[in-house]
C-alpha cells in the first residue's frame, strides 16, 4: 500500500506491507521493519528497527487525533505534537493544483477556530489593504483579528456580531 | 460546614471538591449550559443550573447563584479565583444570605480589589511601591488625560486594570503613540473580565522578577506568609510557570519579604488566603505590586513544599478555626515543586485558543507529579472561558530534579483533539538561562522574539520519521483490505469495542 | 550508567522507568507474549522479547535477559522485585557478563535469601529472631520429619519458603493434621515462585505487628534506616495497605528498631536497597522476621514521607555514589502516607483472580495522591502474573487525612471491565478499628471472617437504586428507537466516535 | 420502555421514558426525574431528583463495564462496584425457568476465571462426594480448586493439565 505523508516541510513517499508479524514501511529509499501493535481506537506502541538492524526495540507510544479533513492528523509522540497528512499516492498532487487555483482566486477568510464574532470590521464593497483587520472573533476570553492577506474588496459578510462560529466557518470572502 | 457551593467551573472547581471531600464536606456545583458534562459536575454531590454559556448569563450571576446556595441548602460559599471571587458584591450577598463567604470580608476585598487603595495600605505598612497613578482613571477619563498622566510617570509603563488579575486587562506601553489602542484594549479586558474598566498606570521596572507571597490570616489577628513563589516566567502578563522556592531570593531576602507581605495583610486585617506579589529588581529591592484576595491558580507549588492543603485551611479559617500552623515551618521550603499551566492554545500557531473535544487523554503518574485538571477523555473544552484545562506539578529534591520530572511527566502528557501548550513547555524546559533560572518577566517575550532561536516546535527529523511511520500504519490498519486480513490485535480490539444487542 | 534493562514487567518496571527518565538514562524494557503491548513496553526506550508467557519462559530465563541486555548496550540491570531481583544467580551472571546489578551482591542475596541463614545474622547482631528451625527442610525431607520438628517448636507455628517473600509459599499450621497439605501447597507455590521448595518453621507470635523498616547502604559503608513502615493488614500473608509511620512505634522504639535493622545489614556488609521485617509484639518486644534484598512494593510510603526517591538512590548506590542523605531526616517522618494496593481480584467472589480487559479506566487525581500502575484504559491484564495491577498512595497531614484523601480517591478510582479489590478498601476504611489503628497481622482475617460483620460488598439500597437507573438509562439510550429520536449529546457523541475514509 | 432489573437480591420493573428534557425513570410506585449525559461510551453524567423533588441535581457519576451476557453489566458509581442484569420485561419470568430446570441436572463445572488448569484431580467414571475437589485451575500465580456441589459420578473431563481456558469454560461434568 503506498501513501503521500506530509509532514513538516517534506512530503514522503512510503511504501508499507505485512511481512508475517512485522510490517515493511518503505520511505524514501530507506525500509523501516516495525512490529505494530493496536492499544486503542487510535493508539499504537510501534517497535522500531533501528537502522541498519532487522530487530525491531526502539519504543515508540504513538497516538493520533483526526482533524476534520479525512487524512489529516496530529500524531502524538515522545510528548511532542506532529501534525501529518496521509493521502493516497498521487493525492497530494490533485490538491495541490487545486490548491494552486484556489490561491489566485478570492481570499476566504476562515474561523481558525469555534468561536463568537466579537467585531465585524468592515461591510460589503469596503476596499481593504492587506494586513487590515477584517473581523474579531473571540474565544476564551481572548480576541483574535482576522486581516486580509492582501489588497481586495469585500465581495460579501456571512457572519453579524455575537454569532456563534465553528472552526473553518467561512467569516466573509474579499477578492 | 456541612455543605459547600463552588461557586467556579474547571480545574479550581475541581480542586475544591476533593479539599471538601477529604474533609467531608458535601458540595454544590453550578454549571452553565455548555459545562453540563464537565468534571467539575461529574464529581460534586450536586449540581445546579445556572445560566447559558457566557459567563455574564451563568457564572458572574451573583442572584442565581446565591439562590441556589439556598435552594441546595449550602451555608457556605468557595469561590475559586476569577470570576467572582473578588467581586465585593458577592462576598456581600453571601454573608447577606447567611452563607459563609470562603475568603476574605467583602472590606478587604473592595479595599485591596483597587489596586490604588491597596497601593496606599502598602505605603501606610511602610512597604515600597512602583511609582505610579495615585487615583484610578475610569471609563470617563479621556485619552487625552491618561496621556498626560503618563508623560507625568514616564515610558516605558504598565497600564493595568484596577480590579485586575490573573494578568486580564494588562498592557505594556513603550510611548505615547501606543496608549489609546492599549487603554482601549485593556479596558474592554478589564470590562469583560471583572466589568469594571477602570485602569491605572506604573512605571515599568525593566526586567523584573515576580516573587510573591502566599498568606492566610485567621479571624483571630494571626497572619502567616509563606515561602515565596517565583512567577517570572509569564506570557502576555500571564504566568505559565511558577516555582517555589525561588532561586533569586536567599533566606534574608525571604526573611524581608515575607515580613513585608504579612505586614500589608495585616494592616488592612486581613482574613483568609492571599497573596502579596512583588517586584524584585536585580539589584535586590522589592516593590508591592498588589494584593490578590483569594486563592491562587498556582497555590499547589506552595502545597508542595509546605505539606500545607492551602483550600482546606481556607475552609478551616472560615469556619473559625485557629491558624495553628508552625510558623517556621511555612518559611522553610522542603525541596523544590514547579508547575506548568497547560492551556488549550496552540503554541505552534501563535497560541490561538483551541478549545474542542479532548479525543484523547493521558495523564502523567508516578512519583513526584501531581495534575490538577479540569478535562477527561471525551470532555469538551469550551469556547467562553479561560483556556487553561490543567496544572501540571512535580515535585523533586532539587530544581533540576523537580525539572527533569516535569519533563518525565510532559513527555507521558497526551492531550489529543486540542492543541496545548504542552509542547512549549518542552522547548521552555530545555533552554540553558531557564534551567539556570536567570531569567525575568520579560523572558518569554524575549526568547520567543528572538529570530533562530528556533522554532518553537522544533521537531527533529527523527520524530518526524516516526510520525510519518505512525500514521502510515494507522492508515495501513483500517484499510479494508488489510483490515479483513489482520492479525489478533486489531480484530480483537473492535470486538471489544462492538456493542452486543439487547435480548 | 547510560542505559539500564528493567528486568520486569508491570508497574514496578514502569516506576523504575520512570526513575531512569528523570535521571537521564535510557531504558531497555522486556516483554513476554502476553505483554506486548504492556505499559512497560510503550514506555521504555526500548523494548526486547524474552519468551513465552509463562515466567519460566521468559522473566526467570537468566541466559535470555543476559543475552539481551548485552544485544540492547545496556550496562546496568533493574530487577525490580519478585521474578529474578533475589536470585542470586541473576546478580551473578549480571557482574558475569559485565553489567551493574542494581541491587546487593550475589553473595548477601544468597546469605539473607536463605531465610534460615539470615536468621543467624540476625542473631550476631544481637537482634532477637522468632523461635523456630536451625536449617531449610528441603523437598527430600518426609513429612514424618517435618511433624517431627514442628512439635518441638509447637503449634500455631507458620511454615515458610526458605526462598521466600512477598507472602508467598506462606501458610499457617495451627495442628498437626493440617500440616501434610500446609507443607504440600507451600512447597509447590515456593518452587513456581522462586524455583525452590525448601521451607521452615518459625512458632507463630499471636496477633503480632508487622513493622518494616527500610534501608539503603553504599559501597563505602554506610548503612542508613529509614522511618519504619507499618505493614500488619495482610492477607493471606500478603500485604495489602501499608503505611508510614506506625502509630504504634515511639520515637524511642524507632530508634531501637531501625539501630537494630542497621546493624544486621552492617553485619553481612549489605549494599543497595533493603528491608528487615520484624514482628511487633503486644508487649512491644520485637523479633527479626526476615530481609528482603531488594526494592519493596510498598517503598512509596517511605518516598512519600521523606521525599527521598528510594529507586534513583539505588541508582546512583550502585554506580557508586556516596550515600550522602542526613540521617536524622530519614528517621523523622513527615506526616503520614499511606498504600492501597490495587489487585485484579474479586473481592465478592473470595478474591478469585479476575484477569481481562479494562475496558475502562480513570485514576485518581489531585493533591496528595499518586499512583503507580501497569495499566491502561483497552490494556490486558494477564493470567500469567501477580495479579496487582497498580498502588495507590496517598499523603496526608495527619494519618485521618492520609486516610480521607486515600477515600476520595478510591470513590474517583474506576477500573471496568474486570473486579478489583477497589471496594475491599472502601469497607477496610470505613472500620473503627482500622481507623484507630488497633490492628494485627490477623485483622483482616477476623474482620472477614466475623459472621455478621456485615458482607464486604455492602451496598447501601441507594447506590442499588442509582445503579438501577443507570443501567436504565444506558439500555434505554441504545435502544433503536430512543437513539434516532434522542436529543444532540447522543448522537454527538456517535459521530465523535466515527472514524472518517480515506479519500 | 420497559425493563426488568436485578441488583443484589432484587428484581425491580423499571420503565422509562423521555419527557422534555429529562428522563422519567420509575421503579415501582417510584417515578425518579432524571437529566443524562453521555460522557463516554459506557458512562454517563445522571443528575437525579432527590424523593420528592422534581430538580435534578443529585450528582451520580456512573460508568458501566459489559459482561459477555447481554444485558449484564458492572455499574461503577461513588466508588462501588455493582453487578446489574437489564432484560425487557418478562426476562427474568423465561430465564428462571430454564435456570430452574437445570439445576437438577448434571452439574457442569465452569472455569470461573481464564487460567490454566493446574491437576485434574478425578477422571471420568470415578464417584465424588459433595466438597470433592475435582480439578485445580490457576491464574496469576493462584491456584483455585472447584469442587463437586454434591455427591455424584464424573461423567467427563474435557481438559488435560496444563491447558488454557477461558472464563465459562466447562472443566468437566458430573452426574
Amino acid at each position: 500500500m503506498r501513501f503521500e505523508i506530509a509532514a513538516g516541510n517534506n512530503i514522503h513517499t512510503v511504501t508499507i506491507a505485512r511481512k508475517g508479524a512485522v510490517l515493511h514501511v518503505a520511505i524514501g529509499d530507506r525500509t523501516v521493519i516495525v512490529d505494530a501493535r493496536r492499544v486503542g481506537e487510535m493508539a499504537w506502541s510501534l517497535l522500531v528497527a533501528p537502522e541498519g538492524s532487522a530487530e525491531p526495540v526502539q519504543g515508540v507510544d504513538a497516538a493520533l487525533a483526526a482533524h476534520r479533513t479525512a487524512g489529516d492528523f496530529d500524531v502524538h509522540l515522545a510528548g511532542r505534537t506532529i501534525p501529518v497528512q496521509v493521502r493516497l499516492a498521487g493525492g497530494f498532487g490533485r490538491q495541490k493544483k487545486a490548491g494552486a487555483a484556489a490561491g489566485t482566486g478570492p481570499q476566504r477568510i476562515t474561523a481558525p477556530m469555534p468561536g463568537k464574532i466579537a467585531r465585524v470590521l468592515v461591510t460589503a464593497g469596503d476596499e481593504v489593504k492587506a494586513r487590515q483587520g477584517l473581523v474579531v472573533v473571540e474565544a476564551m476570553k481572548m480576541e483574535n483579528e482576522l486581516r486580509a492577506a492582501r489588497d481586495g474588496r469585500v465581495r460579501e459578510v456571512s457572519v453579524v456580531e455575537g454569532q456563534s462560529v465553528d472552526a473553518g466557518a467561512i467569516l466573509l470572502v474579499v477578492e | 460546614m456541612k455543605k459547600i457551593l463552588i461557586a467556579n467551573r474547571g480545574e479550581i472547581a475541581v480542586r475544591v471538591i476533593r479539599a471538601c471531600r477529604d474533609m467531608g464536606i458535601d458540595t454544590v456545583a453550578i454549571y452553565s449550559e455548555c459545562d453540563r458534562a464537565a468534571l467539575h459536575v461529574r464529581l460534586a454531590d450536586e449540581a445546579w443550573p445556572v445560566g447559558p454559556s457566557a459567563p455574564r448569563e451563568s457564572y458572574l450571576r451573583i442572584d442565581t447563584i446565591i439562590d441556589v446556595a439556598k435552594k441546595s441548602g449550602a451555608d457556605g460559599v468557595h469561590p475559586g479565583y476569577g470570576f467572582l471571587a473578588e467581586n465585593h458584591d458577592f462576598a456581600a450577598a453571601c454573608r447577606g444570605a447567611g452563607l459563609v463567604f470562603i475568603g476574605p470580608s467583602p472590606e478587604a476585598i473592595t479595599l485591596m480589589g483597587s489596586k490604588t487603595a491597596a497601593r496606599q495600605a502598602a505605603i501606610k505598612a511602610g512597604v515600597p511601591v512602583v511609582p505610579g497613578t495615585e487615583e484610578p482613571l475610569n471609563e470617563q477619563t479621556s485619552d487625552a488625560e491618561v496621556l498626560a498622566v503618563a508623560e507625568r510617570i514616564g515610558y516605558p509603563l504598565m497600564l493595568k486594570a484596577v480590579a485586575g488579575g490573573g494578568g486580564k486587562g494588562m498592557r505594556m506601553v513603550a510611548m505615547a503613540a501606543e496608549l489609546p489602542a492599549a487603554l482601549r484594549a485593556a479596558r474592554s479586558e478589564a470590562l469583560s473580565a471583572f466589568g469594571d474598566g477602570a485602569v491605572y498606570l506604573e512605571r515599568r521596572i525593566l526586567a523584573p522578577r515576580h516573587i510573591e507571597v502566599q498568606l492566610l490570616g485567621d479571624h483571630y489577628g494571626t497572619v502567616l506568609p509563606f515561602v515565596e513563589r517565583e512567577c517570572s516566567i509569564q506570557r502576555r502578563h500571564q504566568k505559565v510557570v511558577e516555582e517555589s522556592p525561588s532561586l533569586s531570593v536567599s533566606p534574608e531576602l525571604r526573611r524581608r519579604m515575607t515580613s513585608a507581605a504579612a505586614a500589608v495583610a495585616r494592616t488592612v486585617g486581613y482574613t483568609n488566603a492571599g497573596t502579596i506579589e512583588f517586584l524584585l529588581d536585580a539589584d535586590g529591592s522589592f516593590y508591592f505590586l498588589e494584593m490578590n484576595t483569594r486563592l491562587q491558580v498556582e497555590h499547589p507549588v506552595t502545597e508542595m513544599v509546605t505539606g500545607v492543603d492551602l483550600v482546606q485551611w481556607q475552609i478551616r479559617i472560615a469556619r473559625g478555626e485557629r491558624l495553628d500552623l508552625i510558623p517556621e515551618s511555612l518559611l522553610v521550603p522542603r525541596a523544590h515543586a514547579i508547575e506548568c499551566r497547560i492551556y488549550a492554545e496552540d503554541p505552534d500557531n501563535g497560541f490561538l485558543p483551541s478549545p474542542g473535544r479532548i479525543q484523547g487523554l493521558r495523564v502523567p503518574q508516578g512519583p513526584g507529579v501531581r495534575d490538577d485538571s479540569g478535562a477527561y477523555e471525551g470532555g469538551e473544552v469550551p469556547i467562553f472561558y479561560d483556556p487553561m484545562i490543567s496544572k501540571l506539578i512535580t515535585w523533586g529534591e532539587t530544581r533540576d530534579h523537580a525539572i527533569a520530572r516535569m519533563k518525565r511527566a510532559l513527555a507521558e502528557y497526551q492531550v489529543r483533539g486540542i492543541r496545548t501548550t504542552i509542547p512549549f513547555f518542552q522547548w521552555l524546559l530545555e533552554d540553558e538561562d531557564f534551567k539556570a533560572a536567570r531569567f525575568d518577566t520579560t523572558f518569554i517575550d524575549r526568547k520567543m522574539g528572538t529570530p533562530g532561536s528556533g522554532p518553537l516546535q522544533a521537531i527533529a527529523a527523527a520524530h518526524e520519521e516516526l510520525a510519518v511511520i505512525a500514521a502510515a500504519v494507522h492508515m495501513f490498519a483500517r484499510s479494508p483490505a488489510t483490515v479483513a486480513a489482520s492479525s489478533a490485535p486489531v480484530s480483537r480490539w473492535q470486538q471489544a469495542g462492538r456493542e452486543e444487542a439487547l435480548r
